[in-house]
């Protein structure tokens, strides 16, 4: 272990550096930076600003490509998170953040933790939480292991997010084998503020105050930074004693208190110590305002006996917050902390000289450009090459999978773990604290109401990493379109997007690839639908034994319902209302949930994505919402129309539907084309529907029955009692974490 | 021969434990001022038929279930079952 | 009528409650930080709302319950004045004593979050009047620790005095009788696990909250304020 | 002088303990099917100055505090510290 300090001249020899993450050019560069050997601390320091975590340095070059512009835009990527106009002076302050890594080794703190570390960073901008979500992905739920890993992350999430008060309103579980290694855990948090309170996390005003708010520091997480941009160790034990605890309970006195300090005009700049802690808070803030920082680490408060300046320098411990405050106003400011029982402290002062300093025993053990930390990280273009995998996937021909009898298959897929019901995760969330909820989770987008005034935003997050992994342009395309198909249905214009970006060892050619790839597509398909990109988070690294992660861009989008009255559920409503489907089916199934099932594996092309009847389609259905003739909406996505038909059924309203479609039956219930959705209109605003939404065919009729009848040609394909494969859609992963490996 | 297990699961030195922290400052307003270092543990008590491995089956189960090796410690007792 | 709503560190559904009684029913309410100096005297109607005081470390309910606040609210209580505990508040009311019994994790020990039918079993109690004997009303529940429990005794006593006001139409967390909701013998003090505050507008999928805030109201305006 | 004091937190006889059946039933299918009576309490650990009146003390604490008698028992031990 690197517990006693060694010299500069050792850490160069016996080449320390290494494994603190940084590489031996990386080190030199360090050198003619300080024009000298780094010390222990100042290697630390070095290695997890320019770890990939902090630094993006392999990810800047593709994240340039995003479009971050757009008129409801007011802040893009580059503070805690970003923000959009909703109106009224009011913004959404909205952004996804990995914390894959840690909740591989620990799966109930990893996840408790990035909820808590996303929240942060929205209230850290002024803004108060409103909602949650998250984004999962796990193995396919048939080892112990996984199952473990599964009900400890969805506890987690629960733990922290139930006990701060801000509803878990939605999200999205997938399984598929490769993530049996290397779940997933990205967390969503929006937050509501007025544009005037809008915070920036600087470090202006030479002499100002820095302080410190929150639980001392002890040793957890150390390392945590480079940790996450490692390579998953196939033994996880060694990097056990560096778990991070959550404190939901501090979390929620921590939002009260910056929320109110916000109001006081005592308070210059404000950032959560996330990821590094109080190396990159203090670091990026002085950097963004052009200034210094020098901070005394005998004042930090501490929960340890004798951590030393690395230590405490890169200690995660959670529910911290980093404060400038205007020189002799501190007490103001540590009075309001003190009100909700939180320790603030003043730890050092904005200086001029443009460094980042710190002061230990009385003795100075770091002494660093700020600049050099933050903005003159080291960017790496990295080899791309297309791998063969795909060229051999684009040859393939879009073949139908064999289905004998279709009635049967559609009680497969509703039973598909990635299908069925996530009732059993989303039951252990409070959907509902805060009294906003107008749709929780269970419905297409999420809708939450702005209290006081006739208008919503509807939040979804998305990403089917099937496609990507065949296709990644075209995924990543899917991806975007499909979270503004959510969006859509619920009756919302679709305004920007956060991106959590997750994917294998970008040092692998083929890896890099496929992340070039998949930001072409996301930014061609922002571009296109108008969501430009506000934020997001780089996890990469996501693979063991060699083996990676399907590439998973995971999309967090929000849109603004403009009424009350535009809110539409994604479930029939009344016996008797038409049923239209938007858009016709092809043999795709490249990727599809029917695959699996028939093949046990996901070969060839991708489904195709025509990003202007992507288009086109959703702002006509959106118009239809608008104009009060759409009942209920629902894209076609997993499992194709008659999963998607059924799930219109699951509403315990008792409803049935009778549908008649013509051609491959296969195709027609099963197939994942793009851009298609169910709608139930009423029937005397027939016309008026069919004037606005042009490629809408009707298929059939909501009927009193409580069955799904499906024809195809005349000939009777499916005739199920809903409530039966409810029952089933619900019971299935609850009976997987039951059943024995 | 029936024995009685009793497994003392507690957090790792240096794990942070919030439930303690807010315990002990509870205790502080109640007047208990002295009280210093509080950490909340779990014991779990259960019946077993006595056997040569014992020790060895308690420890699988610790490992395998009753304590999170990432972020706890155990030790054990095994007793006689003394019905009153 | 003026309400007070008691915030706890870790309280989080006090703005719920305040919204509820001020903005929907369209009563006084403030908020009352648990430490403040303040003499709940000048309030007609006391609100201990839902969520984590003190993180639900150690048992739900338990440290608040020590607050010197609540000695206030005893004294309150004891003058017959309206004091309703929900969720954590419920918790925090018999872990203070001045409701019987006490809240265990649920049955199946996870959280559970979702509407919850239940049966208006008193509605002759100051907080229920405006509801039918029997009638079906539907709250959100969301809660880890609702499985209430109490010895036989105490069950006993709680159905002699028709101290029992809500119950589960089905049983989501265990509890003794299906039992969601009690007051104390006086009838004066009402815990309950679910959210009459999250039911009071059509946008959050039932209104049947409302009542029970609009029987403590008529009741309270029946006493003080008709003659 | 302090003293180490280990107060133990348990559901009284007769209460369902339901995070004991559920350990129980984990137990049994990991394949410990012997294991029987799973009962799942609280340790809370905690420093303290030594005085005359300390047994008292804790009672108090664990009366105001530390156990809810309506569905808990609970007991304590008091140890030197030794520290390492
Ligand atoms: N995939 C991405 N797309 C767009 N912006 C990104 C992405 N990843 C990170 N960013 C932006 O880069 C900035 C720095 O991110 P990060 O270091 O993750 O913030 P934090 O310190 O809050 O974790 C943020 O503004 C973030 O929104
Ligand atoms: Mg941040």
């Amino acid at each position: 272990m690197l517990q006693t300090e060694i010299s500069p001249e050792q850490i160069e020899e016996r080449k320390v550096y290494r494994e603190m993450g940084l590489s031996d050019e990386e080190y030199e560069n360090v050198k003619k930076i300080l024009g000298r050997r780094p010390n222990f601390t100042e290697t630390g320091i070095f290695s997890v600003m320019w770890s990939e975590h902090c630094s993006y340095k392999t990810s800047k070059p593709l994240l340039k490509k995003f479009p971050t512009k757009g008129p409801h835009v007011l802040q893009g990527p580059g503070e805690g998170a970003g923000v959009v106009d909703i109106g009224d002076n009011e913004a959404v302050v909205f952004k996804i953040e990995s914390h894959n890594h840690p909740s591989a080794v620990e799966p109930y703190q990893g996840a408790a933790t990035g909820v808590g570390g996303i929240l942060r960073d929205i209230f850290s901008m002024g803004a108060r939480p409103i909602a949650s979500l998250n984004s999962l992905r796990f193995g396919n739920l048939n080892t112990e292991r996984t199952k473990y890993l599964f009900s400890e992350v969805v506890s987690g999430i629960a733990g922290y997010g139930n006990c701060v008060g801000v509803p878990t309103v939605g999200g999205e579980v997938q399984f598929d084998d490769c993530y049996e290694e290397n779940p997933l855990v990205n967390a969503m948090s929006v937050g509501l503020i007025r544009h005037d309170e809008i915070q920036k996390g600087q470090a202006k005003g030479v002499g100002n105050t820095v302080i410190y708010a929150g639980p001392p520091t002890g040793r957890d997480g150390i390392h945590g930074a480079t940790f996450a941009s490692d390579d998953l160790a196939e033994d996880a034990d060694k990097d056990r004693p560096s778990v991070q605890v959550g404190d939901p309970f501090m979390g929620k006195l921590q939002i009260e208190a910056c929320l109110e300090v916000i109001k006081s005009d005592a308070l210059v700049g404000i950032q959560d110590m996330g990821a590094a802690g109080l190396t990159s808070s203090a670091s990026e803030m002085a950097s963004k305002a052009g200034t210094g920082i020098e901070m005394n680490l005998d004042l930090v408060p501490q929960r340890e006996e004798n951590m030393t300046a690395y230590e405490m320098m890169l200690s995660e411990s959670q529910e911290r917050m980093l404060l400038v405050v205007k020189k002799g106003r501190e007490q103001e400011i540590i009075d309001v902390f003190t009100k909700y029982g939180l320790k603030a402290v003043a730890i050092g002062e904005v200086i001029e000289e443009k460094v980042f300093r710190i002061k230990h025993h009385g003795e100075v053990v770091a002494d660093i450009p700020v600049d050099a930390l933050a903005e003159d990280a080291p960017v790496y273009y990295l080899p791309s090459e297309e791998p063969a995998y795909f060229r051999e996937f684009q040859k393939m021909e879009n073949a139908i999978p064999e289905v004998e009898n279709h009635e049967k298959m559609l009680r497969t897929l509703l039973q598909q773990p990635t299908i069925a019901s996530k009732e059993w995760v989303y039951e252990k969330y409070d959907s509902m604290v805060q009294t906003n909820t107008v749709a929780g989770p269970g419905s297409d987008a999420a809708v939450v109401r702005i209290k006081g005034r006739d208008k919503a935003i509807a939040i979804t997050t998305d990403g089917n990493s099937r496609y990507i992994y065949l296709d990644p342009e075209t995924g990543g395309k899917i991806a975007v379109a499909e979270a503004a198909r959510n969006i859509v249905c619920s009756g919302a214009t679709p305004l920007a997007i956060t991106d959590g970006l997750n994917f294998g060892n970008p040092t692998n050619p083929e890896i890099y690839w496929q992340m070039e790839k998949t930001v072409d597509g996301m930014s061609a398909a922002c571009e296109k639908l108008q969501t430009p990109v506000i934020g997001g988070n780089v996890s990469l690294y996501n693979q063991s034994k060699g083996k990676a992660i399907f590439p998973t861009p995971i999309v967090g989008m929000v849109g603004l319902i403009e009424s009350l009255e535009h809110v539409t559920p994604s479930f029939f409503q009344e016996a008797g209302d038409l049923i239209y489907v938007i858009g016709d089916a092809e043999a795709e199934f490249g990727g599809s949930e029917l695959q699996n099932v028939v093949n046990g594996k996901y070969e060839g092309k991708a489904p195709a994505l025509d990003l202007d009847k992507e288009a086109k389609r959703q702002s006509q259905l959106l118009k239809a919402i608008r104009s009060g003739i759409v009942v209920s909406a629902h894209d076609i996505a997993e499992g194709g129309l008659a999963v998607a038909l059924a799930e219109k059924l699951f509403s315990g309203k008792n409803l049935g539907a009778e549908v008649e479609l013509a051609g491959n039956p296969t195709v027609e219930l099963f197939s994942e084309t793009q851009s298609r959705f169910i709608v139930s209109v009423k029937p005397e605003n027939k016309d008026a529907f069919e004037a606005i939404v042009d490629d809408a065919k009707q298929i059939g009729t909501v009927t009193a029955s409580g069955e799904l009848v499906i024809h195809v040609d005349g000939e009777e394909v499916v005739n199920q009692s809903a409530e039966q494969l409810q029952a089933l859609w619900k019971g299935a992963i609850p009976c997987r974490l039951k059943s024995k490996e | 021969m029936k024995k009685k297990v009793k497994v003392y699961v507690s957090l790792k030195q240096g794990v942070l434990d919030p439930q303690g922290k807010t315990i002990e400052s509870s205790l502080h307003s109640l007047g208990f001022k002295e009280a210093a270092n509080v950490r909340v543990g779990k014991v779990i008590e259960f019946e077993i038929a006595e056997s040569a491995d014992l020790e060895n089956q308690i420890h699988d189960m610790c490992k395998k279930l009753l304590a999170n090796p990432v972020m706890e410690d155990y030790r054990f007792e095994v007793e006689e079952v003394v019905r009153p | 009528m003026k309400f007070a709503v008691i915030v706890f560190p870790g309280s989080n559904c006090d703005r719920d409650m305040h919204y509820a009684v001020k903005d929907v029913l369209g009563a006084e309410a403030e908020f009352v930080w648990y430490e403040d100096e303040c003499d709940l005297e000048k309030y007609d109607g006391i609100l201990i709302p839902g969520g984590f005081s003190y993180g639900d470390y150690l048992r739900s309910g338990a440290i608040a319950a020590t607050a010197e606040i609540m000695e206030q609210v005893k004294e309150q209580a004891e003058k017959g004045k309206p004091v309703l505990g929900v969720c954590n508040g419920f918790q925090i009311l018999t872990e203070a004593g001045l409701l019987p019994g006490a809240l265990m994790r649920n049955k199946d020990l996870s959280f559970i979050c979702r509407n919850q039918r239940l049966v208006v079993e008193n509605n002759e109690t100051m907080f229920t009047s405006q509801y039918g004997k029997g009638q079906i009303v539907q709250f959100p529940i969301a809660h880890g620790e609702g499985n209430y429990f109490c010895d036989e005794d105490t069950l006993a006593e709680l159905k002699r005095n028709n101290q029992i006001v809500f119950t589960y139409e089905s049983n989501p967390n265990g509890s003794v009788e299906n039992i969601a909701g009690i007051v104390n013998k006086e009838g004066n003090v009402l815990g309950m696990m679910p959210h009459p505050e999250r039911a009071v507008d059509k946008w959050l999928g039932s209104e049947d909250g409302i009542r029970l805030f609009q029987s403590i109201l008529e009741n309270w305006r029946k006493t003080y304020v008709a003659n």
